[in-house]
């Protein structure tokens, strides 16, 4: 078996590299450098509760433009790879009829979760989760309809609206910061006020980022898996 | 004492006299000493005379082209000019030619003036077996002159002199000074290779007339033959004395002159006479083999030994 | 904290057993709910881990939206199949 | 300035936009998609003006109003303002190219492009290690889809192996950054730099600082984790292989720039290990490789690795670091992209099918422009570049990288060359290359950007300032003024050279003098003959005198770099004039081959020099101590290339005879004397260095060549390869006599190389001129022309009169000037050896006269006229100069005898009249009087030339008649001349001296790495499984030779 | 044994299993599972190394006072960059699917050996 030893011999080689940080490894007992700098500062600079949703929108802000960039550009790629030939009218997967239980259960949790999406991304500087767990709440929401009614169909030409608007929005605040704040403030979440600790309408422009990355995401997880349940040319 | 240029040229003019007499009549001395030994009368002696006068004589000519016609004045050029750039005598102002204008160097190479223009003019009659005859004899020749260089390195490293005059001089003074005993190897090396610029047996390739029905000589005819048939008689004691400057000591006087290249020249007929006929390849391969050896060890004598 | 770490030994003993399974079922269903199982555990293990936000986006994204579109392209790589044989 | 935060706000909003703005038509959205690369364009190429022109300095740039480590900072630099202009402005000109591509695919196409390019700007701009690697796999995703969109099997497939890799190593990457974010508590790259670097020993760091800079690498596409990329660049768009190779690679090694310092020296020096590795198994692999795309992946690949070498090796290189990358860096990102363009428009898919450019000039002079860039030869970046780079390695004694990268190097020439010989000299195709006009401009470009930045980057090395670019100026408007007819090129061109020895003569010393002579003097005559030709000859007269530049380079020269220079520039030169010849196909990838090899161990010769006295000066090689023995032999074998010394001489007869028939004394009569000039300069500078065996052994070798070389003439039936030969044998004469290195030695050297020039271009041109005539190389096919030619006749007999050394013509003179030589010398053996290969000499002389002008004519030549009088003008102008310095050679030498004398004061040639002499011990040794000679011989042969004309006045004129043989009709030419095989008595008895050692021995190196090559290379056997294995194989072995051990 | 090392084991179990899985599995949907599993280890080790026992999840809520926020939270920094590892995961992952989707339309296949066309 020399196609399985050749493997198992990487396997074995790639253990021992992890062995090394394994046993090297000694568990934290206190923050150190920039995170330790985060908890001490985070609250007072930007005003958001979950220091996460701090790190993730304004300090790292650069990574989360990059991080929705990909999931776009994923979204446009497998659009481009599964394109299909126009004026084709295919009706999606072939069909099995859904329960009725499941239609209206779905008509029922639709709403709810999109509401649940929807929270989740406004309260992001103050509780768990942020756009990206909202959008994933609102496009399971869209997964439910596909599920509860097969010839359900987006509608692309507003998805696609709201894609790129949330897309350009998000790039308009961050340049605003260049704008009003100066050269080394872009996506600079105090061009708005930071409010009052711990409300809704606090921690400067982190909601309304979390709610343009939440509309962004959603609709693309939801392209994506739209065009990954259509058939192809 | 110098002489003058025009005095000089008919001293040179008297010399290549002497020699060409003295070369025809060897020629017929050595043909019946050879038809003697194989038990034949053979020729008279002035036979050459004969030959040359009928041949300049004879009316009918004809020409194939301009390099057939220069290929014998080429061959007796390459004669006369060997003559003319080597002393004959040693200690006559009369008779050193123009040897002050060059050195050995320039009677090797100056060799090869009549060769090329004969195998050129030869090549231009258009006979097959010409060329044949000049591929050999040009073959041969160029291995000839490995000993013959070899022989020349060791006397100028022996004498740390290129020019003849002085490498003659330098071997004045008795018998022993001359380089066949100063250093007997590379007088070998030298011989042998006297014995293929002569081209005699057993390196008569080129003449050989029972083989080719036809060399370069006998395409000419005529005129050329007679020019050629000078040559002939002049080449030969040119380079007899050639060797007899080289390893023999030179000559003071017309009778050691005379009595020197006649015994150089006639080693090569004994040799002829004594040994077989070579192919032109054996005979390539014997010149880089043997003589080779005996050339390298006259240089390594010269060297080392003196 | 005994009980803690026996947890997280459990979540982690569960998961690789997971794990193991989707790579060595043959059914490639089966394979892909089981990585999905391995994603809902990581998500659990973030929970205690006290990394909620992570949590909420492994189970959201890696458990549940990765796990549909690999089911997906399972799914149209066998129809595919179908509509040709 | 315009913050750089807008390229990113700029690409990103314009990114979003577009889906949105479809309705509007494709005519808007395609002008937003170019506006939008313009602005970023000029957005960058502001910045990089403002720091070339302005001084300005580099600045940091953050984000969201906090100070790095808290947030992520931009930095924008001089080298960042280069790359961004590059990668933006290389982009712009890939949307050009592959608009068509993007518009066939959507307009999400044009999304991701912007994208693409957005991806490479953050990660030359970041300096945050997680925005590196948000940026990687932005860049990575959007290549990913860029190549699969067409939905082609070949690049579906690839795309999906390259999708895998990079999972592979974004997986890495991630444990690497948390590795180490985990020791330092930082993501600010200069804030990790300096916490590892103060962090002293730590095991963690240790593995996450090898993951992460690995990760890196095998995103590069080193050996051997690289089998995905190769076929990436066969399977995908060329459009989009142009991008990978030029735009994104850039920013990739720009990354692995940026990590580096992370690394240890150990790591640093894997590093410097796997970039050497990868770029010389690379090229190996490419020299079986037979699909155009895949030969340029190998060949980008091996350039990748060449800069990660570099990149590695940044300490070693010091300030001269940034001049170095970016010269390798331009020459390939520009090369490299037009070189995938151009596939991309010829659409061949095998390297031999590219010879369907072959009508198209202007394709051709960009794809030979491409191949020179690369190569590093001049003008452009990469020569300045790779000779800093092995200057500063030799310094550091970095041999064996030297010698690694010059091996590369060679096998990159092989190829190149090879495909370039293909395009040529292969079978014209039917087929017809259609020139898209928007595909063709970026090609234009970049051809033209080459050029300019040739000019800039070779003058931002100080070495470089001194090159004069004028002539290759010259050069460049005799490749636009291509269309003029030949006789204004001629005229032009000539009028050129004249003026610039006008110039150049009066300030040269008696040694350049001569040489600068025969190269200007060989240059117009050997210009004269193009007045026969008619048309346009559409590339001679460029190439012809790009190699007439690069020679008086050589006597203008006073640097190393200078020489390099001019050196390079006459091979390529003369590579392209010798590629013109019909049958040249393989002499010139020969010749190429062996003098890039040359060169290259040239430049290794002048980098050790250089690295021992510090000093680049030709005069400081005398400075050279330690290395004396290294140097003089690189140098010296550098040379001997050139001159074709024995066991390097197998290019030689074939480019030579191939070459066309006014070609061939350029290049043998002219070119030649290049290496013997070069020999000259080595040995006046290193005379006294302790070297003296080795001019020994040089000695043997020019002995040996002459001997073998006249041999080899000998048995030739080749009237112009016979000459070949010779030329060889001439050569080995040459360096015996330099290597006595004795005054009279050298001046028979120095008469040798004038003489040769003037007998030896006679020869060439005489035969080449009948060879065009006849339409035959062969010399049994001729006979009996001295009727119908005669002109031609006087002129070769006087050439082989000249040439065989025969008083009274010029060639005695360097016989008798050699046998004084060697014997004052000592050096009796050798001597012996050049006096018989002297005597061989007539064998072929003989035969070549006699071959072509005597003998029966054929039949078919019966017609036949005298050759054009262009090429019988500069014969009898060669004839006229040499019937005077044959007379009067004292003119020259008494000069160069007193020039050398401060040199080589042994053995000196006393002149008196015009008689020379030699002296041992103040008693007379060697006389030679030229004039005397003369006057006895001419005297002589006019009396008995009268004295036959008068005794043969009335000669009958014979034609010759038909030979027959009896009842035999000759089927094959070679059976009815008397010249064939000449000499196969002489083959018998001394054939064993010249079997064809070398050539089966460099047959066999050559096999040798062609055998390997297609063995290897099956190692990418096009499993992406097996590709994983490699990537990780490739990790953990370099993991356990850095970890020492397996724990 | 502290709950980091327990955590990193698992993680680097499912690194190496998602490795085996990647090199011995022919299937290409396999193999993306396999990448998958491989990231799902890289992210549970990521998350471990911010992990400090007994502490709070970063969110400075009542429970948490600010001014002792540092010794009172766990590591917010892996837990951000997970976050975006994880999104661009998938991301990868659902592309690399498409790809897979179009090569078995082109040969019906899901079999890697079955896609060696570019070779050498």
């Amino acid at each position: 078996m020399i196609k399985r030893l050749i493997p198992l011999l990487l396997v074995i080689s790639l253990f021992f590299i992890l062995l090394k940080v394994a046993t090297n490894v000694a568990p934290n007992y206190d923050l150190t450098g920039v995170a330790k700098t985060y908890a001490e500062q985070g609250a007072s600079d930007l005003g958001a509760m979950n220091l996460v949703t701090a790190i993730v929108v304004t300090y790292r802000g650069l990574d989360t433009l990059g991080e929705v960039t990909v999931l776009f550009m994923a979204g446009t790629g497998i659009a481009l790879l599964l394109r299909r030939k126009k004026k084709k009218n295919d009706s999606g997967i072939k069909n099995r009829a859904a329960s009725e239980i499941l239609k209206t259960g779905s008509k029922l949790l639709v709403p709810i979760i999109t509401m649940f999406g929807a929270y989740i991304f406004i309260n992001g500087h103050l509780s768990p989760g942020g756009g990206f767990q909202g959008g994933a709440a609102i496009a399971s929401a869209v997964m439910l309809m596909f599920l509860a009614d097969s010839s359900f169909k987006i509608n692309h030409k507003v998805f696609v609206l709201i894609e790129s608007f949330s897309g350009i929005f998000y790039v308009l605040i961050g340049v605003l910061g260049l704008v009003i704040l100066g050269a080394d403030n872009f996506l600079d979440n105090r061009i708005l006020p930071l409010g009052t600790f711990g409300t809704i309408l606090s921690a400067g422009t982190i909601p309304l980022i979390y709610t343009l990355v939440g509309l962004k995401v959603g609709t693309e997880l939801a392209s994506i898996l739209d065009n990954m349940k259509g058939e192809l040319e | 004492m110098e002489l003058t240029l025009t005095s000089r040229i008919l001293y040179s003019l008297l010399g290549l006299f002497i020699v060409f007499n003295y070369g025809l009549l060897q020629s017929g001395v050595m043909r019946k000493i050879v038809a003697r030994v194989a038990g034949r009368y053979g020729i008279p002696v002035y036979q050459s005379y004969f030959d040359i006068i009928k041949n300049l004589a004879k009316r009918s000519q004809i020409t194939h082209g301009i390099m057939f016609y220069l290929g014998p004045i080429f061959r007796l050029g390459g004669g006369i000019g060997l003559f003319l750039f080597m002393p004959m005598i040693f200690g006559s102002i009369y008779f050193k030619n123009f040897s002050f204008t060059g050195d050995i160097v320039l009677l090797m190479y100056f060799q090869f003036f009549g060769m090329l223009g004969m195998a050129l003019g030869a090549g231009e009659a258009g006979h097959p077996n010409s060329t044949i005859g000049i591929s050999r004899g040009l073959a041969q020749f160029t291995t000839v002159e490995i000993s013959f260089t070899l022989a020349i390195i060791a006397i100028a490293i022996q004498y740390q002199t290129l020019s003849v005059y002085n490498i003659v001089a330098a071997q004045q003074g008795g018998i022993l000074h001359w380089t066949l005993f100063q250093n007997p190897v590379a007088t070998l090396a030298g011989m042998l290779s006297f014995l293929g610029i002569m081209r005699h047996a057993p390196f008569n390739v080129v003449m050989a007339p029972q083989e080719i029905p036809i060399g370069p000589p006998t395409e000419y005819h005529s005129t050329y033959l007679g020019m050629l048939q000078s040559n002939r008689a002049i080449l030969h004691i040119v380079e007899s004395a050639l060797f007899m400057n080289l390893f023999f000591g030179g000559a003071t006087n017309w009778i050691e002159f005379i009595v020197k290249t006649f015994f150089i020249y006639f080693t090569t007929v004994f040799v002829g006479v004594v040994f077989p006929r070579y192919r032109v390849d054996q005979s390539v391969a014997w010149f880089v083999k043997v003589p080779l050896v005996i050339g390298v060890l006259g240089v390594i004598y010269a060297t080392y030994i003196n | 904290m005994e009980l803690q770490q026996g947890i997280f030994i459990l979540m982690g003993l569960a998961m690789i057993i997971a794990a193991v399974l989707a790579m060595h079922v043959k059914d490639l269903i089966s394979s892909i709910i089981a990585v999905g199982v391995v994603s809902l555990f990581a998500s659990i293990l973030y929970l205690l881990m006290q990394a909620p936000d992570v949590a909420m986006t492994e189970a959201a994204i890696g458990a549940g939206l990765s796990t549909l579109i690999f089911l997906y392209a399972l799914h149209k790589t066998k129809d595919v199949e179908e509509e040709n044989d | 300035m315009v913050n750089p935060i807008y390229i990113i706000a700029i690409l990103l909003g314009l990114g979003f936009l577009l889906p949105s703005i479809n309705k509007a038509g494709i005519k808007v959205t395609v002008t937003i998609f170019f506006l939008g690369i313009i602005a970023v364009t000029a957005i960058s190429y502001q910045w990089l003006s403002a720091f070339l022109i302005d001084g300005q300095q580099a600045v940091q740039i953050f984000t969201a109003g906090f100070k790095p480590p808290m947030s992520i900072n931009l930095q924008m630099g001089l080298n960042e303002a280069v790359l961004i202009t590059l990668i933006n402005f290389g982009a712009l000109l890939g949307a050009i190219y592959s608009f068509k591509y993007f518009a066939e695919n959507g307009i999400q196409a044009l999304v991701v492009f912007l994208l693409f390019i957005l991806g490479m700007n953050g990660l030359v701009l970041t300096r945050d290690i997680f925005n590196i690697f948000v940026f990687l796999e932005i860049t990575s995703i959007a290549t990913y889809i860029l190549i699969g969109m067409d939905l082609r099997l070949k690049s579906l497939s690839a795309g999906f192996k390259y999708m895998i890799a990079g999972g592979i190593a974004s997986v890495f990457l991630l444990l690497g950054i948390i590795l180490i974010y985990s020791k330092t508590g930082t993501l600010n790259l200069d804030g990790m730099i300096a916490a590892v670097s103060a962090a002293g020993s730590s095991q963690i760091l240790f593995v996450g600082v090898f993951i992460l800079i690995f990760s890196v690498v095998i995103e590069l596409k080193v050996f051997p984790a690289n089998g995905w990329a190769l076929d990436v660049y066969e399977g995908s768009d060329t459009g989009i292989s142009a991008m990978i190779s030029a735009t994104s690679a850039t920013a990739l090694l720009f990354v692995l720039y940026k990590v580096l310092p992370l690394a240890s020296i150990d790591l640093t020096k894997m590093i410097v290990i796997i970039g050497v590795l990868t770029f010389v198994v690379s090229n190996l692999f490419a020299i079986m490789q037979k699909s155009t795309n895949r030969l340029l992946g190998y060949s980008s690949i091996g350039q990748i690795g060449l800069l990660v070498f570099v990149i590695a090796s940044k300490d070693i290189l010091g300030d001269n670091f940034e001049k170095i990358f970016f010269g390798l860096l331009i020459s390939h990102f520009l090369a490299k992209a037009g070189l995938f363009w151009l596939s991309g428009i010829v659409k061949a898919e095998k390297i031999q099918d590219w010879v369907k450019i072959k009508k198209h000039p202007i394709l051709i002079f960009m794809f030979g422009t491409f191949i020179l860039a690369l190569m590093g030869f001049p003008p452009f970046p990469s020569l300045a570049a790779k000779w800093s780079l092995v200057m500063i390695l030799a310094e550091n004694g970095s041999f064996l990288w030297i010698s690694l990268v010059i091996l590369a190097s060679i096998l990159e020439v092989l190829y190149l060359f090879r495909w370039f010989g293909y395009i040529l000299k292969l079978e014209d195709s039917e087929e017809k290359v259609e020139k898209p006009q928007h595909q063709l401009h970026p090609v234009y470009i970049v051809t033209l950007l080459l050029y300019v930045a040739g000019f800039y980057i070779t003058r931002s090395f100080d070495a470089g300032l001194s090159i004069n670019f004028i002539p290759l100026a010259f050069v460049g408007i005799l490749f636009l003024i291509d269309f003029l007819p030949v006789y204004i090129k001629n005229t032009l061109v000539m009028i050129a050279v004249s003026y610039y020895g006008y110039i150049l003569v009066p300030g040269l010393d008696t040694l350049k003098l001569i040489f600068a002579l025969i190269f200007l003097v060989g240059g117009i005559l050997t210009f004269i003959p193009g007045y026969s030709v008619k048309g346009k000859r559409i590339g001679f007269y460029p190439v012809a005198a790009m190699m007439y530049v690069g020679l008086i380079g050589l006597i203008e020269a006073e640097t190393f770099f200078q020489f390099f220079f001019a050196w390079e520039i006459m091979t390529a030169g003369s590579y392209f004039l010798i590629l013109r010849g019909k049958r040249s196909m393989s002499h010139a990838l020969s010749y190429i081959l062996f003098s890039a090899g040359g060169a290259y161990l040239i430049l290794f010769g002048f980098a050790l020099s250089g690295a021992e006295t510090g000093s680049i000066l030709l005069t400081s090689l005398s400075e050279v101590h330690i290395y004396a023995t290294m140097v003089f032999i690189l140098l010296a074998l550098g040379f001997m290339t050139k001159t074709a010394s024995i066991g390097l001489h197998i290019w030689l007869p074939g480019a030579h005879a191939e070459a066309e028939s006014d070609v061939s004394p350029m290049v043998s009569a002219v070119l030649l004397k290049a290496g013997v000039f070069g020999l000259i300069i080595l040995f006046i500078a290193m005379r006294n260095n302790d070297v003296s065996n080795l001019f020994y052994i040089l000695g043997w070798v020019g002995a040996i060549t002459a001997l073998l070389g006249n041999l080899i003439a000998s048995f030739q039936e080749d009237a112009k390869k016979l000459l070949a030969y010779s030329s060889i044998a001439q050569l080995g004469y040459i360096l015996f006599a330099l290597a006595i290195m004795t005054n009279v030695g050298w001046l028979a050297a120095i008469w040798y190389s004038i003489t040769h020039f003037l007998y030896k271009a006679l020869l060439f041109l005489a035969v080449g001129a009948i060879v065009l005539k006849l339409k035959t190389h062969k010399m049994y096919e001729m006979g009996g022309l001295i009727k119908k030619m005669p002109m031609s006749f006087i002129s070769v007999l006087i050439g082989i009169i000249a040439l065989s050394g025969v008083p009274p013509l010029a060639g005695f003179g360097g016989k008798w000037l050699l046998y004084n030589a060697f014997i004052l010398k000592g050096w009796y053996f050798q001597g012996a050896i050049i006096a018989f290969s002297g005597v061989v000499a007539f064998l072929y002389l003989f035969k070549l006269i006699y071959s072509i002008f005597l003998g029966p004519i054929k039949d078919k030549h019966r017609k036949m006229t005298e050759v054009s009088v262009w090429y019988l003008i500069p014969q009898y102008l060669i004839i006229a100069t040499l019937m005077v310095l044959s007379s009067k050679p004292r003119m020259i030498l008494e000069k160069v005898g007193l020039y050398f004398k401060e040199i080589l004061p042994e053995n000196t040639v006393v002149w008196n009249g015009d008689a020379a002499s030699t002296f041992v011990n103040g008693k007379l040794f060697g006389v030679w009087d030229p004039f005397y000679i003369m006057i006895i011989v001419c005297v002589m042969f006019a009396v008995l030339l009268g004295f036959l004309l008068f005794a043969s006045r009335k000669a009958t004129k014979v034609e010759m008649f038909n030979i027959v043989y009896s009842a035999e009709r000759p089927e094959s030419p070679q059976t009815a001349h008397f010249s064939y095989n000449m000499f196969s008595h002489y083959r018998k008895a001394l054939g064993f001296l010249v079997l064809p050692l070398v050539t089966n021995f460099w047959n066999f190196i050559t096999d040798l790495f062609h055998s390997s090559s297609d063995f290897f290379r099956k190692f990418y056997n096009g499993n992406a499984q097996v590709y994983i294995m490699h990537i990780i194989g490739f990790v953990v072995f370099f993991y356990f030779i850095l970890n020492g051990g397996i724990f | 044994m502290n709950i980091t090392t327990i955590v990193h084991i698992t993680g680097f179990a499912l690194i190496l299993i998602g490795f085996w899985g990647m090199l011995t599995q022919k299937n290409m949907i396999k193999i993306i599972l396999g990448l998958a599993i491989v990231e799902t280890g890289v992210q549970l080790v990521m998350v471990a190394f911010g992990f400090i026992d007994g502490r709070t999840a970063p969110i400075l809520d009542s429970a948490v006072e600010l001014s002792k926020a540092s010794s009172l939270i766990v590591d917010p920094v892996p837990q951000a960059l997970v976050l975006t590892a994880i999104v661009i995961g998938v991301a990868v992952n659902a592309l690399m699917l498409t790809f897979v989707i179009r090569l078995y339309q082109q040969k019906k296949s899901l079999s890697i050996n079955d896609y060696k066309d570019l070779k050498w």
